[in-house]
């Protein structure tokens, strides 16, 4: 959170300051939808290292992240990308070889955590998992929780209703609230005081900005300080919450955009064909993210003729007819 | 009519879904029987995504449930909070029918969609619960597609993901969770039900050219086959309203 | 919740069907803003008899209701309409003379306890209200939570942390939720499916419907099936909570309708007058209420001048510079 | 130049908030001196309303924070669920100053906005708390207004609605709340503050034309008045922006 008219900055500027090695992350979007890409790309780049991640299904990004050694442990729902992932690759090899530390819950879960974060409580209650080994099998120990104040002291705790059997519930799942330190999101339109409005699904965006102690906002269009006043209930998140507000366009390529871009499907064949061998990993890697050295030389990489392909059809919000 | 097995697998799903029920589905086939549903047996159900659409117009087939394809024309969008509230408020959770698929299932429903092996460290690590815990822990009724394989169909699933009826009879209860469970389980070869009380998986149907013992030698363990039928194969209603409305360009057809 | 694509019908139907007597009613708006008049007129003049009423700060529709006699009981946070009435006149003389059982709340605790039953749990936590008499004084005595199943068994929980200091919070207050009968809604924009659009601030109107087993929505603007769905992302409300929609067109007078008219502070003022002596508020609902038929005959009543008087500013979404 | 007594009760609330501090106010006298603020010391400040409306532009005064005029020109309207969540949460919560007002208060600054007598069967009863208890709970630091007169400056609040500093010292902290208080009380004869040890109200300052004496005079309960000096009087640039841009109308002013 931060309070002040003009939040405008680089990207390169945003990541120094809001994602410091080490941090506990958040980043928005669904599976191939709205991933804050370029802030991705633009972390990949800096080299940082030993984030803490919290996700729900934040697909695409979470694979590059976890695939280029940034993450050391992750807290997750589901780790796909539709039809292009089923299973995300890189995800998968670093499970499977013993590479990251993880622990999983289910969707709804992490969206109360968030929630949770985001109200200042310090957990909220569900009936999902009642039964399950996301109950049952913990990714962090109790020793590793003990040892590390950062980390709630339990994965989850049962409670039995206090109010006996109202609403007809016996007991609940109590999930711990989540604040990351920084939550990355990319949003269709941002004012200069942070303050966004997000078209189409919203998905848990504004849980995740909300929770965190900073928030870092890439957009696609970087309106006026008046221009999102004329219908403020389309404006998801308060501008107090964000801390920088970074102009970039086609900044969740090569995910989706709704009304602007759709995902490229071209790209997401490509890179699980990347995905899956680790030479070509780490070609993969070095062309399509150390070599470009900002958004606007990647953005020049892809090349008008798939970014003309992608663009979204006024009348659907996507790419009528795409060949995907 | 010739058809294939896939097509049969979604109209079998399909035909499970009663008129005014609100459809909860994931991505692949089961957004397909969905639809198909939508479009053949239940126009007044209404699709729902974990991501927060309702009554999306579903004008191409979405490959994700992030997909902004189940955005358009979507009579709202909000988000995963809401979008699970709905399932887990009792008032609209119990005319919820799920639809869900999973890497391993056992006799009573249980899902496994995170890993085979041992949880920490997984010989095959998956995607993981995405709502389908929270689905198969809200709604009033589940519909599961499963490929029917030996270990696919096992004794007991390596990491239970998604609650199926437990350890069955009142097992849901007992846990603490609200009634309704899985209701059929859809696959290749046959559609599978379970017993009212014992909450026991069985064979309900095979599917035109196969037979109780083609499904029994795919499956880890065995379940009983007196109640099972043959299926009734795909009309050329049905199959024309999924080729040509549902999913003219066979993205999850194949 | 009902699943119908069409739920339009007329006021005196809607009330009849999902209104009974004695119903576990909750109503929208705020204050002077967006109350659900016209609804709560016909429930008055089909003179429906002890509900048991939950309110945060339904300010003007509160006061009627139990002014004329339709309350039984009552949660509320806040009992005012602004400077109108800063507190509302009928319910602090059915207060103080004994008239009416209540039971105090704050309204971040009504809001939480519609949201728990939006979601379907038992109870949500907060901070709010620890060492304050909220917690320490019931309206409603164990003995009568105990005799009616249709209340909580306790007004509040107090519960330690279970996740020790997690979230620097040693304990919450966990309030009960709330799953009303029915809940009434006056919102801009309704779909014949029940879909809502509302405009400007939502108060805890999208809580309630959604705690609601009924819901029933009346509308400045019935608009056609398709015509909400060009951006979902603005419409609060999912129809199939809804259970029936009403196009009344100012249906929130003499409250605000945001974008459409302002709070009529000439009808308010003279409230105020007659809500203060027993004679002439059995004179206010025989003349406003019981003698005007509908809705319709209602807003004739009003007169064209006061009406053209409260038309909201297109720029603003209020009356500009109205005599207030 | 002349003033009303209303006048420096706004200026002198208004001239505790910082810049860059997030505002909470209600109706009436708060929601002005919240605007004050803004409009002389202020720039960045931002109002916010527990009816969710945030950096609202406040052309004309609001009569309730309800009204359509706290929507007008604002950055985002939601509703009642993320204002609160907004204050609750350490994060921005301690960036909010509220203020408030009641009917009763006692030397910990605890409020009463319900009752008046016995709870069930009251003297006199009021609104109750709005989001007054919330705010109270929650935020960073809290300005309150209240008329100056013995039988609202009493030694024990009928209702406690609002917590102020509780039973005093770290009452806050045994009852679980988060950190922070009151800090002022502005009455029609002084501002009031609290001592940050004992956490008991002591006098801080009194009106030009006033003194000590007339204070005291005027409570239920006696405060130390050893630091006390007289408040400075609104200045003319005060007066102009006070009068010319925040309330023309004197809505409130009166």
């Amino acid at each position: 959170m931060r309070i002040a008219p003009d939040k405008v900055m680089g990207l390169e500027e945003a990541v120094t300051r809001f994602v410091p090695d080490g941090a506990h992350l958040s980043i928005g979007g669904f599976t191939c939808n709205r991933n804050p890409m370029a802030a991705v790309y633009e972390i990949i780049r800096q080299r940082k290292r030993g984030f803490h991640l919290y996700a729900h299904s934040n697909g695409q990004g979470v694979d590059e992240l976890v695939g280029a050694g940034c993450v050391a442990r992750i807290e997750i729902a589901y780790a796909g990308t539709g039809r292009f992932a089923p299973t995300c690759i890189r995800f998968r090899k670093a499970v499977e070889s013993g590479g990251i530390q993880f622990e999983d819950y289910s969707n709804y879960q992490m969206t109360l955590r968030f929630l949770a974060g985001a109200m200042g409580v310090p957990f909220l209650p569900t009936r999902s998992g009642l039964g399950t080994d996301i109950l049952a099998r913990w990714g962090f120990s109790e020793a590793m929780r003990a040892a590390d104040p950062r980390l709630p002291k339990k994965k989850l705790v049962v409670l039995e209703n206090p109010f006996g059997d109202w609403a007809e519930t016996e007991r609940v799942v109590l999930v711990p609230a989540i604040r990351p330190d920084v939550t990355l999101l990319h949003v269709q339109k941002a004012a200069p005081d942070g303050t966004c409005r997000i078209a189409g699904l919203a998905f848990a965006d504004v849980e995740q900005a909300r929770a965190a102690r900073h928030v870092v906002v890439t957009c696609e269009e970087l309106v006026g300080p008046e221009d999102l006043r004329d219908e403020p209930e389309r404006n998801q998140i308060p501008g107090v919450v964000v801390d920088a507000v970074v102009h970039v366009p086609y900044g969740a390529y090569p995910t989706a955009c709704y009304r602007h871009y759709d995902y490229d499907p071209v790209f997401l064949s490509d890179y699980r064909t990347a995905a899956t061998d680790e030479g070509r990993w780490a070609e993969y890697l070095e062309r399509w993210v150390f070599a470009l050295r900002d958004q606007t030389a990647r953005i020049a990489a892809v090349g008008p003729e798939r970014l003309s392909a992608i663009q979204a059809d006024p009348r659907t919000g996507y790419a009528t007819g795409l060949k995907r | 009519m010739e058809y294939t097995r896939r097509e049969l697998m979604t109209l079998a799903a399909a035909r499970k879904i009663r008129d005014g029920e609100i459809v909860f589905c994931g991505t692949g086939i089961s957004m397909l029987a969905a639809m198909a549903a939508k479009h053949i047996y239940a126009p007044n159900s209404v699709i729902i995504f974990e991501t927060g659409a309702v009554d999306s117009r579903l004008e191409e087939i979405p490959l994700a449930v992030g997909d902004p394809r189940v955005m358009y024309g979507a009579s709202s969008c909000t988000g995963l909070a809401d979008a699970f509230a709905l399932m887990q408020n009792p008032t609209t959770g119990r005319h919820v029918v799920g639809i869900l698929g999973a890497a391993q299932i056992d006799r009573f429903g249980n899902l496994n969609s995170t890993a085979i092996g041992e949880y920490l460290h997984p010989k095959v690590r998956f995607s993981g619960s995405g709502g389908a815990c929270d689905v198969a822990s809200f709604v009033d009724r589940t519909i599961l597609f499963m490929q029917h394989e030996r270990r696919k169909f096992v004794k007991r699933v390596d990491y239970l993901t998604s609650p199926g009826w437990l350890d069955g009879a009142d097992g849901r209860r007992r846990a603490g969770l609200p009634g309704g469970g899985p209701e059929a389980v859809i696959t290749d070869l046959a559609v599978m039900a379970f017993d009212p009380e014992s909450r026991e998986m069985f064979l309900e149907a095979w599917y035109p050219g196969g037979s109780p013992q083609e499904v029994l030698a795919h499956m880890e363990f065995s379940v009983e086959v007196s109640r099972a039928r043959e299926l009734e194969p795909p009309s050329p209603r049905e199959l024309k309203i999924l080729r040509e409305i549902v999913d003219p360009q066979r993205l999850i057809l194949g």
